[in-house]
């Protein structure tokens, strides 16, 4: 019960730094990041396209079992991963495939849960990268509690907590976020607004002002950002890790995007928006933007574009010959996990199954 | 009008093919027709008209006020259809998947369930929960749980699965009509799956139904396992074994007179069901006819169920999902001596 | 995205009408409910301490199982109820007794679940109260259903949902409130902050300024009121019950009060709170308040405060006789309303039950 | 230190009778003691010391970063417990009754249970979910449910039942000490039931316990129903009947060999345990002792267990709990032929 209330709401507009023609405009409250880290992060979005497109493709060709792609909403997908140290953690959504390879987990181990070879395919641990979470809003609970342990024991650590507009509806958002404001916790709650879950458009998510107005009601500051500005989201998320870091606490940012394509190839998004919706967000590409500025400011030149494009090409490549690789999932699997030791009654289970295995290749009935 | 009422006007015998989702869809467009409590909502329910089209078409029929999509929370969902309820409404609501009714697990088992009981009778729920469940569609995780253990063990909960467009019709429709709450179990692998449907046919919950006749042995399964079932007495009929299929249909309260009846008829059982078997229904199943039907068992009842592992990722869940080798194997495991 | 963010805001302090010392302050928001009602409220209170006392001993004599004292919240009890009219509904919790009773229904009836006699002893139909809540926050969700089924079927009605500061850490809050502002129905969200939930203390529920804050997070207006001012809660609720009749959606009212006893008969809050902090509200006493006002207007003589103590009386020992009066439950009850047609398994346990019961009475073995 | 080294080297025999709440209390004090990883936290855990007073003084003596209250969230509290085994600790988290932790049904089933799992073993989830259960106690509706089923049918949990002080401590210490997440319960009835304890006794998840020989009959159960079978046994034997008690402890992975063998033994056997029966526990109890004693069996494998009902408020739950005469009745109906 201390903060001064008005110190919590975010702004009126969301904040934007580079607006969609490439024009800069600065901001007193959050530094533009310099020019070499958004060269950086235009290549990440150069990649990140590229991973979404190829990805979209190898669905088609059987190679995926489904992709959410963030077509559209790569500036948000990039900006997160590089918003964090090495020693911070990420909690990603089933969505955010891109930021999870930006932040270095190979496209191949990122890929196995939707190419459908196990239910996640990198090690938490070994990239401070949680699983891609499918159940809605229940990620941002692990988060604060990982976040909850480093401060209990004094690692110098920012969680990352990512879930889409629909997933704030969640009783899970609820009480992450106020867990997180009574702990004084070092999270970032990354919101990206892509203003659709599945078919459901934000207002039947919200009546609020922005969902960044849900921050006051934990006692945390909430912050909009322009979600298809890569400069701008970098740089409110810098902020508040930066502020997390620092023992200041929790802080909701919630980005204003839009999902391009239909929630999954699974979906048919023609049943519920129409085509100049979608269309008038083409103009607004995040990839346009960062490139228009980088190119005025003359950071970018076509020697450099093709690099980015030729290093997208190869993660590519190297994605694609990893999904058309034929893998044989072990079926023992199923039973290797489930406890640290193996119980009676799984190995009774996996000896009944083997000898099926066994009778089914020998021919024998 | 009711279905006993249609039933009683329509000429009978006037029967379509139907897939399931589309017999599903026609049970809750009649529901809607016949009685204006009738509603529905949940998430994409509406304008997309569901993930598996089970609601399309009911939002531009009925409009806004009876087909409708909610902020994305099942507790939510569930919990105001409660409210609902109490307002003289029917809902119909849907959990997207199986795993995701979960977070509403408190409002169904410390509500749903218990307000008539809490209440005298005086406040009565009649919602229907519809779940798409189960597996066998390459779905990844949370999307393939079978979770009706944790229902049918819920005492209050009326818990139904039809196994045929048929009955996907008419169970449906009764359970919309039932005075309780009813968990209404999808086998998402049978949407597709394409049947002779009756819409004057009534059917009652709390039947079951023998899927096919037989002496030797009886199957006793529910939802996507009836097929197998189906299919592995054809095989074992092959081999001069007649083998009696028991549809059980309404997991809980369950028909022990048609299960009691069939088991002490052939003299042996093997229960089948996709789920985890531990603590599960086939565990119920199989411990009823274990006590009730003892002195006629010529030996033990088997089950075939899934594995007691979460549900397998796509690329290995054929492994998992009993099939009809699996239950050919248990029915030869059962003392047929040296026939 | 339509409400104008400040107009959500609750104010900085709390609403009060009516001072410690019983002076008036006029109030341009909320006009002072006028004196006969304050007067019918007062008589209330009276009655409803009167409840509160008589229960706490019925726990000590064995007549009760347990008592959530609302002792010190009567003022929010009794403005709960007045504040609605016939055909409103509450949804109340376990310390809601007296809200309960002051709605009209009878204290034996009321007091059924906490004897232990049943789970309830009202028809929710017949005075338009659902059961008392034990599940924190669950049944918020279902005054909003309700809410919604009124107005999908145009009912003129409103319906009050209450809870305590605990409950609104619960994600069915989040989820209720939602509902009820994205649907704008006619919800008035009533929160009773007595600072604990069980031995819990606020400052563990939230970091907010304040909880009305949270209303804004929902695009709804928050409003905080001294829960210990009858005049200024009245005021309060009827102002929102009487926005969300007439189409202007829901409110969340927090109201700042204090639970003056332990949190039922079976705590021990001397093991967490200071004797001298539950002192210091002694002479905040909701009747004191009301009474003194009364008095300094002339409206409550000697001759009224013996009627409205004698009729407290009367209620207390209409309670005490029920409460007194040998009720042995029929074991048959436990089969009868599980299902509106009694399945054949329970009928069987039923009679595996009557013949246990038999043979028992007979003395057989 | 782990109770193994403290076992060698503390002098063993040191007994001290305690109460099962004071047992727990020890276990969760002693555990803190020697593994600065553990922590507890939950809903008055701290400065209160849990509404049984289990947590009493950890939060005193240990600090507020070992011991500590949340806001009241149980979602909140699995799912943040979950975060902190990804950092390192082991938290103990306590649901303050068996119905409040609904809530978290979607963290325990989805995340707590196949994290694990969901990431080939790279991320372990040690963590303990105690809950006191079950009735007995004249508790008011939610505060009396026997929800084991919903936990034992979710495959990657491991479920606990202590029924003596003894092994509330040495299987609690177990727990916390245990790789995966293991659901604690407690029998709230036994809270107060004294016995004694040696601190130094390991005990290992997942064996079973005779708690009484016999030959004639076995009663295989958990929890507070240890102690009826006892008693049952007791006036079995003044009548002549030998009757073996079987305390399951761990209900999954459960001791499929102590039981089997238990049942081959004495060819009868009458599962009990508190919870509604229907999809239960004691189902799975019934179904495997069933399928894999079937040869060895005299008669049908009874149950006595809760009725399938929401559990009954305070004045009848009398008639609701398994007893001493239901338990004698179900052994006498187990075809003794004409002795
Ligand atoms: C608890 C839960 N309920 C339902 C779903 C099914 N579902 C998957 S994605 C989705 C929409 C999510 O929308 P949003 O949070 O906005 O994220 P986006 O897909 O737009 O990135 C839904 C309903 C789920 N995954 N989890
Ligand atoms: C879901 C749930 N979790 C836990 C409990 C146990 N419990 C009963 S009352 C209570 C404290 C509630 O505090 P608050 O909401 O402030 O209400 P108050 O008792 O102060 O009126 C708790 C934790 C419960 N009833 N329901
Ligand atoms: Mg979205
Ligand atoms: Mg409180």
């Amino acid at each position: 019960m201390t903060a001064p209330a008005e110190t919590l709401l975010p702004r009126d507009e969301p904040v934007r730094l580079i607006d969609p023609s490439g024009t800069l405009r600065d901001d007193a409250e959050y530094p533009t990041p310099d020019v070499a880290d958004l060269l950086a992060a235009h290549a990440a979005l150069v990649t990140g396209r590229r991973i979404n497109e190829q990805c979209f493709a190898l669905v088609r060709q059987g190679r995926l079992a489904v992709y959410p792609s963030s077509h559209g909403q790569e500036a948000c997908q990039v900006a997160a991963a590089l918003a964090l140290a090495d020693g911070d953690w990420m909690f990603p959504t089933y969505r955010d495939s891109v930021s999870v390879i930006t932040r270095g987990v190979s496209p191949a181990e990122a890929l196995v849960l939707l190419r459908g070879d196990w239910h996640g395919g990198y090690d938490p641990h070994e990239y401070r990268v949680a699983p891609q979470a499918t159940p809605l809003a229940t990620q941002l609970l692990h988060a604060v509690g990982r976040a909850h342990a480093a401060t209990l024991q004094g690692e110098d650590m920012v969680v990352l907590a990512m879930c889409g507009d629909g997933a704030t509806s969640e009783g899970d958002f609820h009480e992450a976020l106020n867990f997180a404001a009574v702990f004084h916790l070092p999270v970032v709650f990354f919101v990206q607004n892509n203003e659709f879950a599945i078919s459901v458009p934000l207002s039947r998510q919200t009546a609020a002002p922005s969902l960044a107005h849900k921050a006051i009601g934990y006692g945390m500051p909430g912050e909009r950002v322009d979600g298809n500005d890569v400069a701008a989201v970098l740089a409110v998320l810098r902020s508040a890790v930066s502020r997390a870091r620092d023992g200041g606490g929790p802080t909701l940012v919630e980005a204003h995007t839009y999902r391009m394509l239909a929630h999954t190839n699974a979906d048919d998004d023609t049943r519920y928006r129409e085509r100049s919706e979608v269309a008038a967000w083409v103009e607004r590409d995040p990839l346009l933007r960062s490139r228009a500025y980088l190119r005025e400011v003359g950071a970018l030149d076509d020697v450099t574009e093709e690099r980015f494009t030729a290093d997208a090409e190869r993660v590519a490549a190297a994605l694609r010959d990893a999904m058309n690789a034929e893998v044989e999932p072990d079926p023992e699997d199923l039973f290797r996990f489930v406890y640290a030791e193996r119980p009676q009654h799984l190995q009774r289970q996996w000896m009944g199954l083997q000898d099926e295995i066994r009778r089914d290749t020998e021919g024998v009935e | 009008m009711t279905i006993a009422e249609l039933h009683a006007e329509a000429p009978s015998g006037t029967t379509e093919t139907l897939t399931m989702a589309a017999a599903l869809n026609r049970a809750l467009s009649d529901a809607m027709l016949a009685d204006p409590s009738v509603l529905v909502f949940g998430e994409d329910v509406g304008t997309l008209g569901g993930v598996f089209r089970v609601t399309d078409g009911l939002a531009a029929t009925f409009g806004e006020k009876r087909c409708f999509d909610t902020p994305l929370a099942e507790s939510g969902i569930i919990g105001t259809a409660v409210g609902m309820t109490m307002g003289g409404l029917r809902p119909v609501v849907e959990m997207q998947f199986d795993a995701f009714a979960y977070p509403a697990f408190e409002q169904i088992v410390s509500h749903v369930a218990k307000l008539a009981n809490r209440t005298r009778g005086a406040v009565r729920v009649p919602m229907v929960i519809r779940i798409p469940f189960g597996g066998g569609i390459g779905g990844v995780e949370h999307h393939c749980d079978s979770s009706e253990a944790y229902y049918a063990h819920t005492a209050g909960l009326t818990v139904v699965c039809p196994s045929t467009p048929q009955d996907a019709y008419s169970l449906l429709r009764a359970a919309i009509e039932h005075p309780d709450p009813v968990v209404f179990l999808e086998p998402k692998k049978l949407y597709w799956s394409a049947g002779e449907v009756d819409t004057t046919h009534v059917a009652r919950i709390g039947e079951a139904a023998i899927a096919r006749s037989g002496t030797d042995v009886t199957l006793v399964t529910y939802g996507t396992s009836v097929g197998i079932a189906l299919d592995a007495a054809e095989v074992a009929a092959s081999e001069g074994r007649s083998v009696q299929v028991l549809d059980v249909r309404t997991l809980t309260p369950c028909d022990d007179e048609t299960i009691f009846a069939a088991v002490r008829g052939t003299g042996r059982a093997v229960v089948i069901a996709e789920a985890a078997g531990f603590a599960s229904v086939a565990s119920e199943l199989a411990a009823r006819i274990g006590e009730y039907c003892f002195e006629f068992l010529a030996a033990p009842v088997r089950r075939v169920t899934g594995f007691d592992i979460p549900y397998a990722p796509p690329k290995l869940e054929r492994f998992t999902l009993p099939d009809v080798d699996r239950v050919l194997d248990a029915i030869d495991s059962l003392n047929w001596g040296d026939e």
